[in-house]
């Protein structure tokens, strides 16, 4: 067989790990290079997309890619330690090596959005998708009008990718929100759950797009305030995520209804994902 | 296309060109018929019915190695497909089934494994002249004597069976053997004719999928999946014996130092199948796996490819083990709608 | 049998309110089969059927039961199962209640004394299964199939079922309530399928077996069909530990074969329904057969029988067998 | 914090008692190439102090979080590893040992050989180190209190013991007198002392001391928890006389309408009391006790116009409304001190113990002889109707032990000194008596017994080895049908009393206490001990231990010793105030539980129960581990089918990979 | 077979009997074929039968497992539920035609090193006659 085989991953170097939340099922981020040069130049995502990511003799487990193309040829991944390859993948650290293939499914339309406001809502490690979004819009910062991040965990324990938040409040035009269900001690934001906030903040859908990662419930009530607030299908994406083992829509197991999450995915916008009777299953 | 004549009498000799060239046929074993490679000096006899299992695995294997390496190394290793194949008396359901399948794994991305083998098999169909208590085939756009997918199609006339080459692969294998055929005169066409029109005659069971594609969201919640999923045991029989059933799992194994990733069947029909490692299950009673089981084939297919994903070869049917009957489901289907 | 007895029955309870539906027999969509169903009212009833063709054993149903997740404050619904058992369905009842994978008040038992059921793969050698479905009769000694407005006679010695050859609870050994009158327990035939693999020598067997296993195509009909199979998460499906790899071969079908047999052993009530149901037509049952009779024997047990019974696999007795230790 | 296993692998020399059957180089050289091992050295002796700081420094220098040391038997360094390895940070269960000299280098020879296993023992342990999981050891507060059952020689000197020490007792008694046996007995061997003098001042010492709650008449009903935190419940049953008001006087005994017309227990039914009784006078607690079952009043509802004992009491202490009481406590640690039961001398029906009142046992000879006993200590028997002193006297030894016809295989221990004893008393009764003794051995291997062996013999006891056959009357004389074994001479003798030594056996109700602690039985069915040489006190359960006879048989004195021993090792949880629960236990996952029970079945020590849980909204049963009992020996995870219960450290998916790596790797 | 075919076995022993006894005749310098390795467990009980099955498939061409005596488990009654459980599994091995010479149990006591030679002189000698063990063992020709 040939070079081709979509199922054959690259080999990577893990450069830096840290872990962003702590716990049993702790979320460790990768940043990985791709050894081969060719790999590392023609390598191309696009927001939202994901890949298979894994270690020979483990396993294979789809993640979303955390970055975006925009910060540099390189890799990040969130990884949730849940089982037994994200638990194998835990274990790596600098030096180590990572396979990677992809970059699979579609991606946020961003460049459709040039010019609007873009308004990302997410919860937990729901961030992790978003963050190439909130990313690019800050590498291409003129393209659009604005962008107003809120995110939101159960406590600040485990919210992802906190100390970029700081930064990113002092940027003109970008605005950062965040909040947790429960007080802290030395919590200086807001506290109370995600849908709520956004309720609160009361943002106008005029020229505006919404993206929201989370939790099944979240998305439900973020979604559920979204309508209230007056946006309209069209203006709201979200991802999804399901049991993936090609990644390439040959093995069957991550349709909703008809769609595919891994080739037709992860990104839907809620105009076509209101008419997939699994998607919130 | 030609249309040519093997005289039984010349089948010992027929089958004896082929043996070299990793010939399959089917091949009883207890009960129950599967393909299998036919020896040096055996001739396989072509029979009634149909394989329990059907020849899906030839081409996609229920377990297979996608590349070996070293635990500690990153050298991915691809098994080398390199050896062709003749299968012998496939049924025009499986041939169509293949056709079916094909779409899916070259969609968009190339299947480099299951399209290898593709490429490398010759189908040599046989027309079924006694199709079985399950068939439903022609309701499906397949019939007895379908060419869909076959590179060779045999019929059997009794004394002879009618060769009619349908692609260059089947005219390849008809001209290594053409010593021992005799062109099909019309009245040997005819025959065969007669001899489909008889058997689609004998087909008792069908469907009526009109709508059904377009109609199947609307019953989303409809009581009838309930009803019909509530006796299912969850097992993988109705989709490992389906012809048209693709889905896979991928795993590695490791022994010692050796590893090796491969894929192997899965179903649909399984709770592990679509189980999230938090626990979630998406699809988590067998009412909602039955759904999709009939939505894929009828609905999601149809729509991504434009092709209903059954062929109404009737294994689900004879093997289920409650008797859970796909054509008795599409019927409640068309009534519900 | 009187089947207007039985639907009567039936329909007395499922009216009840602490009863969510009753599980029995009802006529097949085609040919022999017999397909279970869920009677949720007295109309319902109307349709269940107990001939020789009810080979299935309902008691699996007991613990197929999916428990998704409720809603929060939505109760479970704890109203009883009532279900349709021949003796040996009766005994996969009891051995659940001994290993409390039910409670016997969630239960209630409708026991139908068996005469013993047809071999529907003889059956349908001898007499090709039709389109339209086919009923069978117990006729005295004999069953009756009634096709086509023909009736024949279909000798016992030729058409009862292996497992009903070796059957020693032809009636139900519990019952809530019983419909029909008990049968007398016939003199057993010798375990032939056992003992002809126990002529062999080790490299027969081990050919025998190789043959057999190799046809296995892991569809986990036999697991999910057997009554005593209930593990919410069975642990030849799982990966961490992997005791038995995904990969579909010899070797692998071969452990899975014999962690299943091995996890019945003391605990298979030999209903038959593992092979049955296998569509390579492994013969699952010289297994679990040969693992019931060494329990029989040596051991002096019988799962499935009492439901005070301590657990063959979790208990011992101080002169168990040990001739085998060094 | 890293998730990543960095192994370090330790390879021993052991001063050549390794390194001359194993290359140890090698060993470590092959170490390094498995997967996680990032450290492999070789060293003299791994177990010496430089040896642990070499390990520790790694420890540190190379952030190892997994040690294997391979070297000699974890069952000798273990502790000394797991210790090393915790004091240099890590969690002591993050070792595993790799045996490559008792079971390897010491017995092959073959330098190959033995260099190749000691690399598959050392793949095998990577295999598993890297999939260990951190245990924590945790403490309980003990209870300082402890409960004695039985109030025998042996509990009483436990719960002296324990008391003294300052901890609290609870001293069940199941008779209304404490003293057990040992009140029973005249005379105790070799000594001769009086039982009677020695032991009442220990009754009455138990009975008074500050620490001691003596419950007599009374039974353990219940016994949960473990060690360190054991809840008892006890029942005081009625003895329809009020406790505290009764004085002892004896009035009511003395005025019973059914005044001694039932056999007193205390006299082997030798001698008689009333419904209303004290059972021998020295008895503790001195309060009367009305046996339901012989009073008139509480058996027919009605004595005479009224019960007389009711009439004549002065403290008005009689109260016929008396009801069982249930008591409730607390303890740390439990004395098992149940005694023995004698033999039943007409399971050997052809010595006519149930036929002629002239055939007694050793028993009935102690209440005989004694002076408080129902001949103040005259020497009279019945043969028939008439009364007479026997001149003829014949000692059976052997009664029901050393017997497999009665299922007892043991020997008494007891019965060659207590014959020979009681021998030696009836020649001080009846100088003129002829006294033989038939036995099969003499074993008299304690302190002085074979001196006063030889005492006896000499004061004219003969000793004829041989094992009676039968015992028969002839005219108005037993006769003793035996082959005298040494001169191979049958002869049938003509006796007018024979003394049978009956042997010691389990008590019949000793059941209740193995179903009340779990406890186990040893082959001669007397409680099974820990270990038969070095935890001869202890058993099974922690916490739980033996002393005298319900143990074997025993004499007095081993009896004390024991109890002793007993009551040091219990006062070691009480004297800590804490106990240890191991680390490694087995462990629920309550997600695949099915709750069939299989483990709470197998469990030897109770420690699986199966409970109620709400899984995402549905009651469901699952087992569950109280680690405080459980052993971790893992009984249960082999039983379970759906591997859901798991001994930590001993895990499926740890061993799987040890399999794993001996059977796959080369 | 081969000539120099050395069997390959493993052994799971308990942690008070069997494993102490073995230590002891390590002790005692009683040698014994260097086929044999030991898996520690705590108790014989723990040995999931199935363990005997893994071992087979990955590689082992013989098996032994080894207990107290009975009556004298340090857990009471650990090794009468593994000789139960052995005893079943080896009824169904014989019966899909493994040969009973891979697979053995015994009791070794503490005390019992020369029992310890015996029984591992035992075990190897008949997994030596019983062969290479292919049955069901993983196999790479499948791969």
């Amino acid at each position: 067989m040939t070079a081709e085989n979509p199922y054959i991953p690259y080999t990577a170097t893990v450069e830096e790990t840290w872990y962003e939340t702590g716990g049993d099922r702790c979320i460790k981020t990768f940043k990985v290079v791709f050894d081969d040069e060719d790999v590392r130049t023609n390598w191309n995502h696009r927001p939202g997309q994901c890949a298979m990511i894994g270690i020979l003799g483990v396993g294979e487990s789809m993640i979303s890619i955390s970055c975006s193309p925009t910060e540099g040829e390189f890799l990040r991944f969130s990884v949730m330690k849940m089982g037994k390859v994200t638990q194998a993948l835990h274990q790596l650290e600098p030096g180590d090596k990572m396979m990677v293939r992809g970059p699979y499914g579609n991606s946020f339309p961003v460049d459709d959005w040039h010019g609007k406001q873009i308004l990302t809502v997410g919860g937990g490690v729901g961030q992790a998708p978003l963050r190439p979004v909130v990313e690019y819009v800050k590498a291409n910062r003129d393209k659009y009008a604005g962008l107003t991040m809120i995110y939101g965990a159960r406590t600040s324990g485990d919210l992802c990718f906190k100390g970029e938040f700081e930064e990113m409040s002092k940027s003109d035009g970008l605005s950062c929100h965040l909040t947790i269900d429960v007080e802290e001690e030395g919590w200086g934001h807001n506290v109370g759950f995600v849908p709520q906030m956004l309720l609160d903040l009361n943002p106008s859908p005029e020229d505006t797009i919404v993206i929201t990662c989370g939790p099944p419930i979240m998305i439900r009530f973020v979604l559920e305030n979204l309508k209230k607030l007056g946006f309209a299908d069209e203006q709201i994406y979200t991802t999804l995520e399901n049991r993936m083992k090609c990644g390439i829509g040959k093995c069957g197991r991550c349709n909703a209804g008809g769609m595919y999450v891994c080739k037709d995915g992860p990104v839907f916008s809620y105009a076509v994902l209101k008419d997939i009777p699994e998607a919130f299953a | 296309m030609s249309a040519m004549l093997l005289n039984k009498e010349k089948w010992p000799e027929f089958i004896g060109k082929l043996t070299g060239k990793n010939l399959w046929a089917p091949k009883l074993e207890g009960e129950a018929m599967r393909f299998a490679p036919v020896a040096e000096d055996e001739v396989p006899e072509l029979t009634d019915g149909n394989t329990r299992i059907p020849p899906k695995n030839i081409v996609f294997p229920q377990t297979e190695t996608m590349y070996r390496f070293q635990l500690g190394d990153f050298e991915m290793k691809e098994p080398e497909l390199k050896e062709e194949m003749i299968l012998l008396g496939i049924r025009p359901c499986d041939a169509r089934a293949m056709v079916i399948v094909d779409k899916l794994f070259s969609w968009d991305v190339d299947d480099p494994y299951y399209l290898k083998r593709r490429e490398l098999v010759t189908l040599v169909g046989l027309a079924c002249s006694e199709p079985g208590l399950n068939c439903f085939c022609t309701s499906l756009g397949g019939g007895p004597a379908s060419t869909e997918g076959l590179d060779l199609l045999m019929v059997d006339l009794g004394d002879s069976y009618l060769l009619e080459t349908i692609t260059p692969k089947g005219e390849a294998l008809v001209s290594e053997v053409s010593e021992l055929l005799i062109e099909a005169d019309t009245e040997k066409i005819k025959m065969k004719k007669k001899m489909v029109s008889e058997s689609e005659g004998k087909i008792k069971r069908s469907v009526d999928h009109k709508g059904i594609p377009e109609g199947l969201p609307g019953l989303w919640e409809d009581p009838l999946w309930k009803s019909v999923s509530a006796s299912c045991l969850g097992c993988g029989t109705c989709t490992y014996l389906c012809p048209t059933c693709h889905c896979f799992d991928i795993q590695d194994e490791t022994e010692g130092f050796e590893a090796r990733r491969c894929r192997m069947w899965d179903s649909c029909m399984f709770e592990e199948y679509t189980l999230h490692t938090s626990g979630h299950n998406p699809r988590p009673t067998r009412r909602e796996r039955t759904r999709n089981r009939i939505n894929h084939k009828y609905n999601y297919y149809v729509d991504k490819f434009d092709v209903i994903a059954c062929v109404g070869c009737g294994r689900c049917i004879n093997l289920c083990p409650v008797n859970i009957d796909i054509v008795e489901i599409l019927r409640q289907v068309k009534e519900a709608l | 049998m009187d089947l207007e007895q039985l639907r009567k029955t039936a329909a007395e309870v499922v009216v009840r309110e602490d009863v969510k539906y009753l599980i029995g027999w009802k006529q097949g969509s085609y040919g022999y089969r017999v397909a279970p169903v869920f009677v949720e009212d007295a109309s319902g009833a109307a349709e269940l059927l107990f001939s020789p063709l009810c080979t299935a054993n309902l008691a699996t149903y007991l613990t197929l039961v999916e428990k998704t997740p409720l809603p929060r404050g939505q109760e479970a619904d704890k109203r009883k199962v009532a279900l349709l058992v021949k003796g040996c369905d009766s005994r996969a009842v009891t051995q659940l209640i001994v290993e409390h994978g039910i409670n016997r008040d969630q239960v209630i038992v409708v026991g139908c004394p068996c005469p013993g059921v047809v071999d529907t793969e003889k059956l349908a050698e001898k007499y090709p299964e039709q389109g339209k479905p086919a009923e069978v009769e117990w006729n005295g000694e004999n069953f009756v199939l009634l096709c086509d407005d023909k009736e024949t006679e279909l000798p016992r010695d030729q058409f009862l079922a292996e497992k009903c050859r070796l059957c020693r609870h032809p009636n139900p050994v519990i019952s809530d309530i019983t419909v029909g009158e008990p049968v007398e327990p016939w003199t057993l035939a010798d375990d032939n399928g056992v003992e002809e693999i126990e002529g062999k020598n080790l490299e027969e067997r081990q050919a025998y077996w190789e043959e057999q296993f190799s046809k296995c195509i892991r569809c986990y009909s036999c697991r999910n069909v057997c009554p005593l199979c209930y593990c919410q998460d069975c642990i030849l499906d799982r990966l961490n530990p992997t005791w038995v790899n995904r990969a579909v071969n010899f070797s692998e079908n071969t452990a899975f074969n014999i962690a299943r047999a091995f996890h019945l052993a003391g605990r298979c009530i030999e209903c038959g329904e593992c092979e049955r149901v296998c569509p390579a037509n492994i013969p699952l049952g010289k297994l679990n057969r040969k693992m019931a009779r060494e329990v029989r024997d040596k051991y002096g047990f019988e799962p499935g029988v009492d439901p005070e019974a301590e657990p063959f696999q979790a208990s011992f007795k101080p002169d168990d067998p040990e001739d085998f230790i060094l | 914090m890293t998730d990543k296993p960095k192994v370090g692998v330790y390879v021993c020399h052991c001063g050549i008692n390794i390194s001359a059957t194993v290359d140890v180089e090698t060993v470590a050289d092959y170490a390094l190439k498995l997967p996680n091992v990032e450290v492999a050295r070789t060293y003299s002796y791994m177990c010496s102090d430089p040896g642990q700081v070499l390990i520790k420094n790694d420890i540190k220098e190379h952030g190892l979080n997994r040690i294997i040391v391979a070297s000699c038997s974890p069952r000798m360094h273990e502790p000394t590893f797991r210790k090393a390895i915790q004091e240099a940070g890590l969690n002591p269960y993050y070792l595993e040992m790799a045996n490559i000299r008792e079971q390897c280098s010491w017995v092959h020879e073959d330098m190959e050989e033995a260099t190749a296993k000691s690399k598959k023992l050392v793949a095998s342990a990577v295999a598993k180190v890297r999939l260990l999981e951190a245990l924590e050891s945790k403490e309980v507060d003990a209870e300082p209190a402890a409960l004695i059952i039985g109030a025998g020689i042996a509990g009483i000197q436990a719960a002296l013991d324990i008391a003294d020490a300052g901890f609290k007792v609870f001293l069940v008694e199941k008779t209304p007198s404490v003293g057990g046996r040992m009140a029973q007995l005249d005379k105790t061997f070799p000594t001769l002392d009086c039982s009677a003098c020695i032991l009442t001042p220990k009754m009455v010492d138990c009975a008074s001391h500050p620490n001691i709650e003596l419950l007599s008449y009374s039974e353990v009903e219940e016994i949960g928890g473990y060690i360190g935190n054991f809840d008892v419940k006890v029942r005081k049953k009625a003895r329809y006389v009020d406790f505290d008001k009764c004085t002892g006087c004896g009035d009511c005994a003395a005025e019973c309408r059914v005044k001694d017309r039932f056999p007193s227990e205390f006299d082997q039914g030798m001698g008689k009391r009333s419904a209303i009784y004290l059972p021998f006078p020295q008895a503790v607690p001195a309060k009367y006790t009305i046996d339901p079952e012989s009073c008139l009043y509480l058996t027919r509802g009605k004595c005479g116009k009224g019960p007389k004992c009711q009439e004549v009491c002065k403290a008005e202490a009689i109260n016929f409304e008396q009801e069982d009481e249930i008591v409730e406590f607390k303890v740390g640690a439990v004395i098992v001190a149940t005694g023995f039961d004698p033999f039943d001398a007409s399971r050997k029906p052809e010595y006519g113990y149930n036929d002629y009142p002239n055939v007694i046992t050793g028993m009935e000879m102690e209440r005989l002889v004694s002076a408080s006993g129902p001949t103040g200590g005259k020497v009279k028997v019945f043969n028939g109707e008439e009364e007479i002193e026997p001149k003829e006297v014949a000692f059976i030894k052997c009664v029901g032990s050393r017997d497999a016809s009665v299922g007892n295989e043991y020997c008494s221990r007891v019965c060659c000194m207590y014959v020979a004893k009681q021998a030696h008393l009836i020649r001080d009764k009846i100088p003129d008596a002829n006294i033989r003794v038939y036995y099969i051995d003499v074993r008299a291997f304690g302190k002085g017994f074979e001196e006063f062996y030889d005492r006896v013999r000499r004061e004219n006891v003969r000793y004829i080895r041989g094992n009676p056959s039968e015992i028969f009357k002839r005219g108005n004389k037993l006769v003793v049908k035996v082959e005298d074994t040494l001169t191979a001479t049958p002869l049938e003798d003509e006796v007018d009393l024979v003394v049978l030594g009956v042997g010691l056996e389990p008590r019949a109700d000793m059941r209740e206490i193995m179903d009340l602690l779990r406890l186990s039985q040893s082959p001669d069915r007397f409680f099974l001990e820990a270990h038969p040489k070095l935890r001869p006190v202890d058993t099974a359960t922690e916490g739980v231990f033996l002393a005298g006879c319900c143990q074997g048989p025993k004499d007095i004195p081993d009896t004390v010793a024991q109890a002793k021993g007993a009551a040091s090792s219990a006062m070691i949880p009480l004297a800590r105030g804490k106990v240890m629960i191991s680390a490694q236990v087995a462990e629920v996952d309550e997600a695949t539980c099915r709750g069939c029970g299989f483990c709470v079945n197998i469990c030897p020590y109770t420690a699986i129960e199966l409970v109620k849980i709400n899984r995402f909204g549905h009651e469901v049963e699952v087992a569950r581990v109280n680690e405080a009992l459980c052993k971790g020996c893992g009984s249960c995870s082999a039983g379970c089918l759906s591997d859901s219960i798991q001994p930590k450290s001993f895990r499926d998916r740890q061993i799987l990979p040890q399999i794993a790596a001996l059977g796959v790797l080369k | 077979m081969s000539e120099n075919y050395e069997p390959n076995i493993v052994a799971f022993l308990c942690n008070w009997c069997s494993y102490a006894g073995a230590d002891l005749a390590g002790t005692s310098r009683v040698h014994y074929p260097a086929n044999i390795q030991v898996i520690r467990v705590m108790c014989s009980g723990r040995v999931n039968p199935l363990y005997v099955m893994n071992a087979l498939q990955q590689g082992a061409d013989g098996v032994l497992i080894s207990g107290c005596h009975p009556g004298d488990c340090h857990y009471m009654e650990g090794n009468f539920y593994a000789r139960r459980r052995m005893g079943m599994l080896k009824d169904l091995m014989e019966f899909v035609g493994v040969d009973p010479k891979r697979f053995h149990m015994s009791w070794v006591s503490a005390s019992e090193g020369h029992k310890w030679k015996e029984v591992v002189e035992k075990t190897v000698e008949e997994a030596r006659e019983a062969g290479p063990f292919e049955g069901f063992r993983r196999r790479q020709i499948d791969w």
